[in-house]
């Protein structure tokens, strides 16, 4: 990885020389054949023609492409966004990318007033993705690294897409692609160059709203998705070796969310942690617990649920307080640890 | 519709002259699309041409909006409708002039002053009531309300409350019409306060950088709500800001039908060569209250009383009434005809169903597979 | 109430007759008091001078304090809210008027990135207040009656009000004055005209933060704020009625949120309901029962918790549409009775 | 120091100078402030003037910046230094020329490339360091990096990574600006690529409508990270949006500190005396990529050759050096004395303590009398 390819260098990336792909190139082979086998897609961006974008998920796709269907754009977000609705309404695929997940506040209102609402009102489907690089733990500061999927989880009318691994980034943006409906998807920063397995591009691709259990396990359900699921299992993977079982469920999408996974993992083992990146408050993961609680599934539960996420602050440049801020491998690990022990 | 002199069918489908020619005739009158050159200015007034062979149909539109405008008000006087209701009276004479030369795969994005856009192209007075009574039927089904509505299949975006809204997503219609490369152009009106706005400026400026097939009419009524435009900006025109992003301007006397329809269509016609947006600025006077419950108290009665003096209908009528294309008992009778139809329209509207409240969560999504499971409503 | 005298009316008036002040009124004198008072005090917002609002909360208060110190803006809410931000750390104290809630869109990104990281980033405080006429039910649709304050509740750094009360519009719009830090202030459009009460100017100012009991009752817990306080309260006594004793807990702010008042209220009553205005997934009642049930507080829940919310939908605009999708006392009864049943 | 033929201190408070007329003696060479009239565009280079009494103070931010940013530069390669680094070299003159004539009671709201403008404000070399290395005692504690900061103290509002968000804030220190009745004024910079945005937009407009003391600085460096002006907006100079605001607007030489100085002067002056606000475009260069990270390919390696030859720095010298000014011995001095000061700093901000990791979530709130609660972190 050289300095030029990144603008912020993604958590270092794992043996590179492994088989397959990274997350990041999972992205852009979604890009390029969703490009070459659709004429309806178009991408849309800052810097994403001849930069290929500010993390190179887009090299090489205008080349390939030309520049009228990998536009770069000036750096105005409700412009872009805007006119990807209108694309979209017209009966193009738009794709959008957003330099960084945190500039998404700059298109907020064409996304919850336009773009989520259109379908309720008037019956016209707004067929847009809008790719978000996300989450933090690259001393990139309040403002690159951002986590505002728990935002957008409360706006009807909009999906939230979270994939995590190689495969997903790539099946969950083609599923984005083709769905009807406006996508956020946000992709994690820290997973692009750190993320790499082999791809199946011809895999049937999952549609957006099932969660996924990445890892059996009876003693405690972890429910998490994203920048964190590397993280749980590298946790489970520890907590194993002290003879607790873990259950890993990776919820790839939180609108829709899909319950029925976590309630049953719930069920088998009467314990639940939620770990997310993003700050706790009104996070996804307060919905995850509250519609439990709402079902009988609340009589499953042997102790108090655990909720292990960021604090709520502002996500601090510093890498000594960032570690401290995005949850950690050791922080999982205790969190499950005192609720088994409970 | 007889006692027009000409015998023109009424204005549900305006674009479909069977010629196809119209959307240029009145251009062709003498105002050239050269005249308009980026960074350039025209004149209040300097485009006004002859009357133009599609004159009955802007009559026939501008008389229809306001009698449709005018049951409304009544209806909510008298308290049997209820909600917000906004008035484009005085205005008329831009959305129709504007939208009555565009073509069927042409597009429009009214504000909300704007029913003659709506009613240009082909909305009916049925649909506008359906509407305004929440009714099961209406084009939002009754989850939207009032003039905040559009019939997409006929070109019409949807507008929202948030102004301007659709210029960002205009953007994105006037690109998927460059891309198809038939010529198609995309209209996008908004009053004088939303030029105030962001996304105004980011719409103009990426208009231009892609010179794009959109035409970008401000109506400046002079206020925005109780704000006076002195309060708003401090250039004379907003004309011209134009220059500022490398594309034509041009002000009009929005009170007059013909000049309007002579400069869109000029504007429309240099969109269809390749040739960019074009921003114009139609000034008029906002001649109610903002809504119906704003009794505008804020606007001297000697600007009012200036304007009443210019209404778009009286004018247009006179001048064909001066140039013997119309008589007081047509025009009487294009009025009463259109407040029938008003009538009518309500009355049928009245009788529809309302939607099913049991309705009420579905259709958030348009993919039914991967339903969001809303909550169901507990209790 | 004139026609002219609101822009939607709110609900209709209860016994206009009736000793004391409506909420809009306490609104007002809370905002003459604080510009008599305090110099550092300014109104900002769309034609809130000559007009005094589109809900004439601020009328006459141009007159008497000049154009000045209660000044109209064009249509720019992003201009507006920065603007009140570089007054605010300036010294002032800026009171903005958004025209309704609904257009904090415009101007989210200099909430959530500008006034609510400032302080954490530069120790700079910012002290705000952005009053937002919020909630529906007077069929004003999608675009004139949401309730984003549980979006805000998820942005570490805003405060969140919303009163419920006569007393509380008066005594909660000083404290969000006068607090250090960025209050969004939720004010109800439905309570504007249809709350009267006797005010007290000279109470003291109760402190944002703090819960309030409005009914005793040992049966169940309702706990709610803003426009849903007069429709528990009304279902509460038909409750009564029926032998259900309901004990009412008004939140009064959402941040800070004062969980130990209805924890301490769950321990008595073993039941608990939450009905807010806003729409369920990722509201603020979603962060309560997972704060709940993260601490022991979940052993005192003798069944499982129930949100009486609006829908996972945008607002409809139709009377008909909308009498669904805002909870009802009915709905609200139903509620209580099926978890005191259960 | 010695070295500089006149004797002035180093540029730690720029603005204390005894006599205080410092801001207005360069327009007093000749470029009247009355020369701006709303609408007019200053043809490039026009406002050249003589060589300005504090051209020390001028040529040593200049140095100490590009000083700054050179070892920044190191120990980013070196693997000493780690985050986003972005500079402003090839662009001093800008900065430092705007800002040198500020007051006390002035504030400036720089971007991202505007460090002389944080040291022209009396910001130390150390503050520098001290923040690149997220160090406790640096201005944001650790909590936000590199040139994300401001001493507010200093009268310098910490900007935020969206651009221009500044600029809607400028508003309100504006107009408390105006309130105070003082003659303080405020200035507030920006890229090319920012005026792309909804936020400058509205800021510019309501400045305009308010009549507020602010002077809006784009510095038009021909990029937006990879994407050119002309794929940007399509007006030739940026100062001619300044009419359609009803503002003055001047384009200037960005790389001529003399010409910025002069020409921000007189809008400083302007603006004190109730004259409102001034857009002014320096033209400029990106000389280096837009981050430390990006090797800028796309920028035509013959665009960087002809900018090199106007450095701002060796252009100021040599202009110095032919005035009889400076010699080479006393720039070579000038040199050494910046990289030792900032070698300096770096040592003490490297030895300077950590934050420390317990005290992450306070100062979320600055009430602590009603504390939000935050969650604690849990595990
Ligand atoms: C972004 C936004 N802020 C506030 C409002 C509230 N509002 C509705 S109409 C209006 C005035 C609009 O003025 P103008 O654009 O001139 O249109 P007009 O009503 O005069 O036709 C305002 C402030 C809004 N609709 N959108
Ligand atoms: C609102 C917003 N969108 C996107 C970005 C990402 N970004 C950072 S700098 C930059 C280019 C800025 O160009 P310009 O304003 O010309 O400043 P320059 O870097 O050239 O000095 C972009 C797109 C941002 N900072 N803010
Ligand atoms: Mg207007
Ligand atoms: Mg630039």
């Amino acid at each position: 990885m050289t300095t030029e390819a990144t603008w912020f260098a993604s958590a270092s990336a794992e043996d590179t020389a492994a088989p397959g792909v990274t997350y990041l190139e999972a992205l852009r082979t979604a890009l390029a054949d969703l490009l070459a086998e659709d004429e309806r897609v178009l991408l849309l961006g800052e810097d994403i023609g001849t930069m290929g974008g500010a993390f190179r998920v887009t090299a090489g796709l205008q080349d390939r492409f030309g520049g009228d269907r990998v536009r770069d754009t000036p750096m105005a977000e409700t412009a872009i966004v805007g006119c990807a609705i209108g694309l979209a309404i017209s009966g193009y695929r738009p794709v959008v990318e957003l330099q960084f997940a945190d500039f998404i506040s700059c298109c907020y209102d064409q996304l919850v007033n336009e773009a989520a609402k259109l379908h309720y009102r008037f019956g016209i489907a707004v067929p847009i993705v809008v790719r978000c690089p996300s989450g933090g733990a690259l001393s990139a500061g309040p403002f690159h690294s951002q986590c505002p999927e728990g935002i957008f989880a409360h706006v009807p009318g909009l999906k939230i897409v979270c994939p995590a691994t190689v495969q997903d980034a790539y099946g969950l943006l083609r599923a984005a692609v083709e769905d009807p409906d406006p996508v956020l998807f946000f992709e994690q920063k820290a997973l692009y160059r750190s993320q790499k397995a082999p791809l199946d591009a011809a895999a049937p691709v999952a549609g957006i709203g099932r969660a996924a259990v990445r890892r059996r396990g009876e003693d405690v359900t972890v429910v998490t998705y994203g920048s964190m699921l590397p993280r749980c299992l590298a946790a489970a993977e520890r907590l194993a070796a002290e003879g607790v079982e873990t259950e890993v469920v990776d919820l790839r999408s939180l609108v829709p969310l899909d319950l029925d996974t976590v309630a049953d993992s719930l069920r088998r083992t009467n314990r639940l942690v939620i770990v997310h990146e993003d700050n706790g408050s009104s996070g996804i993961g307060a919905e995850i617990v509250a519609r439990l609680a709402e079902s009988d599934a609340l009589y499953a539960l042997d102790a108090p649920v655990c909720r292990v996420t960021a604090p709520d602050t502002p996500v601090p440049s510093s890498p000594l307080l960032e570690e401290r801020y995005v949850p950690s491998v050791e922080r999982i690990v205790s969190a499950v640890r005192a609720l088994v022990g409970a | 519709m007889s006692h027009l002199s000409n015998g023109s069918s009424p204005p549900s489908a305006p674009w479909s002259a069977p010629d196809g020619s119209a959307p240029d005739r009145a251009t062709a009158d003498g105002a050239s699309p050269d005249r308009l050159r980026p960074g350039e200015v025209t004149p209040e007034g300097a485009r006004a041409t002859a009357i133009p062979d599609n004159w009955s149909q802007l009559l026939a539109l501008m008389v229809l909006s306001r009698a449709i405008e005018s049951r409304l008000n009544n209806l909510f006087l008298q308290g049997r409708l209820h909600g917000r209701l906004i008035s484009g009276r005085g205005q008329e004479a831009i959305p129709v002039g504007a939208t009555a030369t565009t073509r069927p795969d042409d597009l429009v994005c009214p504000a909300h002053r704007d029913l003659g856009a709506h009613l240009a192209r082909g909305t009916t007075p049925e649909e506008v009531f359906l509407q305004y009574l929440w009714r099961a039927d209406s084009p939002s089904r009754g989850r939207d309300g009032d003039v905040h509505f559009g019939v997409w299949s006929r070109g019409v975006l949807p507008m929202i409350s948030h102004l301007p809204d659709s210029w960002p997503v205009a953007l994105g219609l006037a690109l998927a019409k460059q891309r198809q490369g038939a010529g198609g152009v995309v209209l996008a009106f908004c009053g004088d306060g939303a030029t105030s706005t962001g996304s105004w400026h980011e719409t103009v400026n990426l208009a231009a950088v892609w010179q794009l097939p959109l035409v970008l009419i401000v109506e400046n009524n002079q206020y925005a709500y109780s704000t006076p435009v002195s309060q708003q900006f401090r250039v004379a025109s907003l004309a011209d800001r134009a220059p500022g992003y490398g594309i034509p301007g041009a002000r009009v006397d929005g009170n007059d039908v013909v000049a309007v329809q002579a400069l869109v269509s000029e504007a429309i016609a240099a969109a269809r060569r390749g040739g960019g947006p074009t921003m114009i600025e139609a000034v008029t006077m906002r001649m109610d209250g903002h809504a119906i419950h704003d009794q505008a108290r804020y606007v001297p009665t000697e600007l009012l009383d200036a304007w009443r003096q210019r209404d778009p209908i009286e004018g247009f009528a006179a001048r064909l009434q001066a140039a013997g294309l119309l008589d007081g008992a047509a025009l009487a009778a294009l009025r009463d005809d259109a407040a029938e139809r008003a009538e009518r329209a309500y009355q049928t509207a009245l009788e529809a169903p309302e939607p099913d409240p049991a309705a009420l969560t579905e259709g958030v999504y348009a993919n039914p597979a991967a339903p969001a499971r809303t909550r169901p409503a507990v209790g």
